[in-house]
């Protein structure tokens, strides 16, 4: 809006965005940093909840926000329909999602899924690690039945019997695993796609050194958690109202936070993701997976802050 | 068949609006019921027809006190209370029972005597008042009562029709032997028509004088006898006295 | 009709023909009438649509927010042309039909009772109320629990939506019904039931029918909430659908979907309202 | 009032004084019924909980599932203790309550005028019913969009929920109101306004707050697409926060305080409505 | 103020209720209309009311033709169409403005003379069909309207609380000379009442005959001119005829 492009480069407000998936930007928003800072500066600081990365670009689309959290691939299909977004900084390298089963089920490898009913969110990260999981042993989605379920409900599912596996995410992934004995049969970090903090490409344009200063803001809380891991569980533990266990596994061990600058794995990560996805018609023939990718990432900003 | 009051009061919020009424009527007789407006008279007939049940007293109806509605009653209500949502055949119709056939035909002999054959298929909304209060008339005499209940029946009629319906309210009482009350404001009605007039009178509404009409049917409109009746019951009503 | 006051005494059978005839001649007229109805209805839609393209052509309504009605209906032509639309209708209209009877059904039974039976209103009434107010969405989980993700949950689910305006406005038509009628009713020996059925319903019936209109509505509304339950198809998933991978054009076809079939179906339901209200004394507009 | 009888001719004054006191003593008895209504109404709900109590601790349910009440009660005591819960009470009632009146007047207006001008309805009614099957969620990006992630745009989605049934039933009510009572207005030279507001508004009361009542609880159906845009605090919001995090008994807590709250809210507008339709020839059950 | 109706029909769906009715009243006139059940009288009440205005022919009010509605026209309907959510004192009041002591104090008044003092605070519901009919003969006579339409309006009534009422009609009219058009089926009531008697006769309903009756009033309703105009009308309404 105009009051993010107020004289002389320097915005009125920045809006950010927090998400449960985003252990920093908890963090960030906690220690209140961005307020002290902006404050400074009579800059006004906005937080706005994002509940999972469709709802982050749905407020940088309408220009809700300025800056979202969203995953790597979520970016790239927004970058694909001309949200107009640019991927800043890379906020962790998180293992949120994998393929759960039920203990004893049969369910060992991939292969054994020919035929079976799997739960997943069409569109979402973990189903974008289905299809790449199914990918890589030479099998496509239509080998197997698709239930298309939010994920709480496909987790809900899985422990029914609803479902025989479950593309799951966290924190509902860890839950179930501490709750109900879930198993993970699959995992693979380098199937995940990042977490991306998207900047709105009119405020980059318009006030490029605030792009730095934040992403300043989120390296800042990043060291933080990486000196105060067990601290940082608990306060992610308090803020998303879910327990110590689920918040340590999540974020102590299946999240990376020492990679923050967006560079070639990235790039290929998001280019590998892509093409799965035209593939799986998730993307358009028009669409250029190269192109778009290119476009997406720019790490020109955090490099000016990180060296 | 018989119909006896004993005692019949009815208070509605605190205010009594008939009172200690007291009622013999003998199978076959057709009793009038007078009084000035808002003295219980549709009170008591709902009261008889079952349809009001919170009353003092008893009401007999053929030997046995009880407050249910008797399905061999027929009430003409003194507003002509059809059903919107049905035409006049079906209004009439709508208290038969047998195959469709057999009501029409029924109902269409009644529309003929109340003079409204042709007008089957118009609905409530296009009738004038007095067609409207003719249908009810016909809706209640088709299923030939045992017990008839009529509240101003002829009331918004002019005074042609009106004897005609006189007339034909008796055939139907001569053919089924109906016990009849009849609540008018027409005293020459009530002379006309009724065996025996009783007249409610005051707030609460008591039974204030009965006159006994022997004179045999048919009788003559402008008798004498009826003219003296007439004047006695208008004085009676007289509100000043 | 003009003939039949001179033909009174032809009498019966008479009449019903001129109706007849009558009906047929004003059927034209029907016609007519329907399509100036149309045509004039279709006045601020239209123009809407008109201005929105204009908008959007003109670049000041941005494409990857609000696409060009003309996008739009590429994506549906092509849509309908790759036979997925079909796919997408027809399940979701089977899903809010067989909802619809369900609901109603239900609504009108337990709506007759509460109305009917002061006891029953006190028993059944303040729950009823109290689950009006939860939204469809929190139904989610719980029916995924107790029904699986097959039809049923979607179909229950919907007939949930289509319950409660049914309810309420069957039970207050109920209460409303005059007194005096009931008592018609009564005075010819009818039963409850009878007395439900030929006396109570044909007088509540416009409330009645509201309620239908408003349950087919929320209907409409609730397969989005039974659509997240395992749907593969239908329009309530092709709007989540869309809105997860952030198509505009998709989301916006569903919900112009929504709007025209949603039209479509309660038309209808307005046409028997219509058919059956005549005998209303209205105020002629 | 036994003695008003008597009394007569002290008339008028008298009247009304003996009225007040009939009141007093019919608020008593009133309280008495009161508690009597409210004792039987929980009968079943009481029955379904305890029945669920047990039910979890027999392990029958999975609590992960589907916690048992007493959990979800410790969890609305806590929230209660930790001074969150009216927080997310407070934020949503009041957006539910905004949008009440704001959907209510804007249906008043536009369904009187609907009801009353034939070239209006033309006009409009097809385009409003189109709208009405269109879901809560599909509104969402439209709003966002339109609107931004502040209270303007909760409050306006709410107020679309409220809007369809009001507008429904005051539409239907109007055109149900009989002709006589119109025509005796119109004798008066009442103009259309006044028309409106002394005949047609009282007239059709029934039917307006049946729509209001729906509406209402549309509104609260509502709050959950509303909160769906970027708040953090709401009953909508707790549920699907309670969803996204998987916490089942904040998800039934959101539950039980919808239907509470809502039920609350429903009461008040039944009892608007008791006390403004005393006047029908009810048939007493 | 004056009225004419000039060649006025009426066609209902076809089917046409009055044909060619032509009618001249003079200011302060009153002008009793009868005929039978169903010959249009309500129809042509409507019309002059202006709340029909698909009738073809003119009708011109003081001078002016117009199909609107003259505010200070008063019509008593066939029924009370009393409204059911306002109590008796709010229904008289209705049609008045002013401020609420002087409407009550008036509304009072008039319910007075229509014998509902005390009965104030009830609602239609609770009212008897006379006393609702009375309540709106109160409703339309408290504005003092110039003319004054009434459609049967003392059917529902005992005869002596009907004569009561036919008295306050004219004490009215004297007080405001208004113009009265009179539908009734109460032969002495119109001959009590009115200047001219029109008949209404058939299906559709034309002028059948006129009868102008001079005497002066108070009139004596057991005159014997009267008792002779009586059998006239009568026979003039005479279906068989
Ligand atoms: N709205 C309408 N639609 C169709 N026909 C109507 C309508 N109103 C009246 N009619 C017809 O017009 C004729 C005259 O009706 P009107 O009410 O004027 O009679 P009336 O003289 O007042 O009779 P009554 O003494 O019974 O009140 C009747 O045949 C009636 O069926
Ligand atoms: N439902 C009711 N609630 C309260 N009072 C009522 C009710 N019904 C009747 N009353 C009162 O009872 C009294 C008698 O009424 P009722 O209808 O029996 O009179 P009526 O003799 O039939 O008079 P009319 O000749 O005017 O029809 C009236 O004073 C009326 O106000
Ligand atoms: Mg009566
Ligand atoms: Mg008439």
């Amino acid at each position: 809006s105009s009051d993010s492009q107020a004289d002389e480069g320097k915005p009125s407000e920045i809006r950010l965005d927090y998400a449960y998936y985003s252990p920093t930007s908890i963090v960030l928003k906690e220690f209140k940093w961005a307020k002290e800072v902006f404050g400074e500066e009579d800059i006004d600081v906005k937080w706005t909840l994002s509940q999972g990365s469709n709802k982050a670009i749905e407020y940088l689309n309408s220009d809700s926000v300025d800056f979202g959290s969203t995953a790597g691939a979520a970016a790239l299909i927004a970058e694909s329909n001309d949200v107009p977004l640019e991927n800043v900084y890379v906020y962790s390298q998180p293992e949120w999602t994998a393929l759960v089963t039920n203990k004893g089920s049969g369910i060992e490898k991939i292969e054994d899924l020919q035929g079976k009913k799997v739960a997943a969110t069409l569109g979402t990260d973990p189903y974008i690690f289905l299809v790449r999981a199914l990918d890589s042993v030479g099998m496509s989605i239509d080998d197997i039945e698709l239930v298309n379920l939010q994920h709480a409900d496909g987790g809900n599912a899985l422990v029914n019997g609803d479902v025989d596996a479950w593309a799951g995410l966290d924190p509902h992934m860890a839950k179930h695993e501490l709750e109900s004995g879930t198993e993970l049969f699959f995992r693979d970090i380098n199937l995940n796609t990042y977490g991306f903090l998207n900047v709105r490409e009119e405020f980059a344009e318009n006030h490029p050194e605030y792009v730095e200063k934040v992403i300043e803001l989120y390296e800042r809380a990043r060291q933080w958690t990486l000196d105060n891991p067990e601290e940082a569980a608990e306060l992610l533990a308090e803020q998303a109202e879910i327990s110590v266990d689920v918040a340590n596994i999540q974020l102590v061990e299946r999240t990376d936070l020492t990679n923050p600058l967006p560079g070639d794995e990235h790039v290929e990560a998001i280019a590998a993701a892509g093409n799965v996805l035209k593939n799986a018609e998730v993307l358009t023939e028009e669409d250029d997976v190269e192109t778009l990718t290119n476009e997406l990432i720019n790490p020109e900003y955090a490099e000016a802050v990180i060296e | 068949m018989s119909l006896a009051l004993r005692d019949v009061s009815r208070t509605f919020n605190g205010t009594t609006a008939v009172k200690n009424v007291n009622l013999e009527v003998k199978p076959g007789e057709i009793i009038g019921l007078l009084g000035t407006s808002g003295c219980g008279k549709s009170t008591l007939l709902r009261a008889i027809s079952g349809l009001d049940s919170e009353y003092d007293g008893e009401i007999e109806i053929n030997g046995t006190v009880s407050k249910e509605i008797h399905d061999t009653t027929g009430f003409i209500f003194q507003e002509p209370r059809l059903l919107p949502w049905l035409n006049v055949l079906d209004n009439v119709t709508f208290g038969l029972t047998g195959s469709r056939k057999e009501k029409e035909n029924k109902a269409i002999d009644y529309l003929e005597s109340v003079g409204l054959r042709g007008k089957e298929r118009l609905y409530p909304r296009e009738l004038s008042g007095g067609m409207a209060q003719r249908v009810a008339i016909a809706r209640a005499l088709v299923t030939s009562p045992e017990i008839l209940l009529l509240d101003e029946p002829f009331s918004a009629l002019d005074a042609f029709t009106k004897m005609q319906l006189q007339d034909l309210l008796l055939e139907v009482w001569k053919k089924y032997q109906s016990t009849i009350v009849l609540v008018t404001h027409d005293i020459d009605e009530a002379n006309y028509l009724c065996d025996r007039v009783v007249i409610l009178r005051g707030q609460p509404g008591e039974v204030d004088r009965e006159f006994i009409i022997s004179q045999k049917r048919p009788r003559d409109r402008g008798s004498e006898e009826l003219a003296h009746f007439k004047s006695e019951i208008l004085e009676s009503l007289d509100l000043n006295k | 009709m003009a003939e039949q006051q001179n033909e009174v005494s032809a009498g019966y059978v008479k009449t019903v023909q001129s109706e007849v005839s009558g009906k047929k001649a004003a059927s034209k007229t029907n016609k007519d009438s329907l399509l100036k109805t149309v045509l004039i209805g279709s006045i601020i839609p239209v123009a809407l649509i008109v201005l929105w393209e204009i908008l959007s052509r003109a670049g000041v309504v941005p494409p990857n927010q609000l696409p060009a009605p003309t996008t739009i209906l590429d994506k549906i032509v092509s849509m309908a042309q790759d036979g997925s639309l079909w796919g997408h209708v027809w399940i979701t209209t089977y899903r809010v039909l067989a909802g619809f009877v369900i609901g109603t059904v239900a609504a009108v039974i337990l709506g007759s009772l509460v109305g009917f039976y002061k006891k029953v209103e006190q028993l059944f009434d303040p729950m009823v109320q109290a689950f009006r107010s939860i939204p469809s969405l929190a139904w989610v989980p719980l029916f995924i629990l107790w029904m699986g993700i097959g039809e049923t949950s979607k179909v229950t689910m919907i007939a949930v939506g289509v319950f409660f305006p049914v309810y309420l406005n069957i039970f207050s038509g109920i209460l409303g019904v005059d007194r005096k009628l009931i008592e018609v009713g009564k005075m010819y020996g009818l039963n409850t039931f009878q007395l439900v059925k030929r006396i109570i319903l044909p007088a509540s019936l416009p409330s009645f029918l509201i309620g239908m209109r408003s349950g087919l509505g929320l209907g409409w509304m609730f397969v989005v909430a039974a659509e997240l339950m395992g749907a593969s198809q239908g329009l309530g998933f092709l709007l989540v659908f869309g809105q997860n991978m952030t198509r505009p054009e998709t989301i916006l076809a569903s919900i112009i979907l929504f709007a025209i079939i949603g039209k479509l179906t309660d038309w209808i339901l307005k046409l028997v309202e219509d058919r059956s209200l005549h005998w209303q004394d209205r105020v002629q507009k």
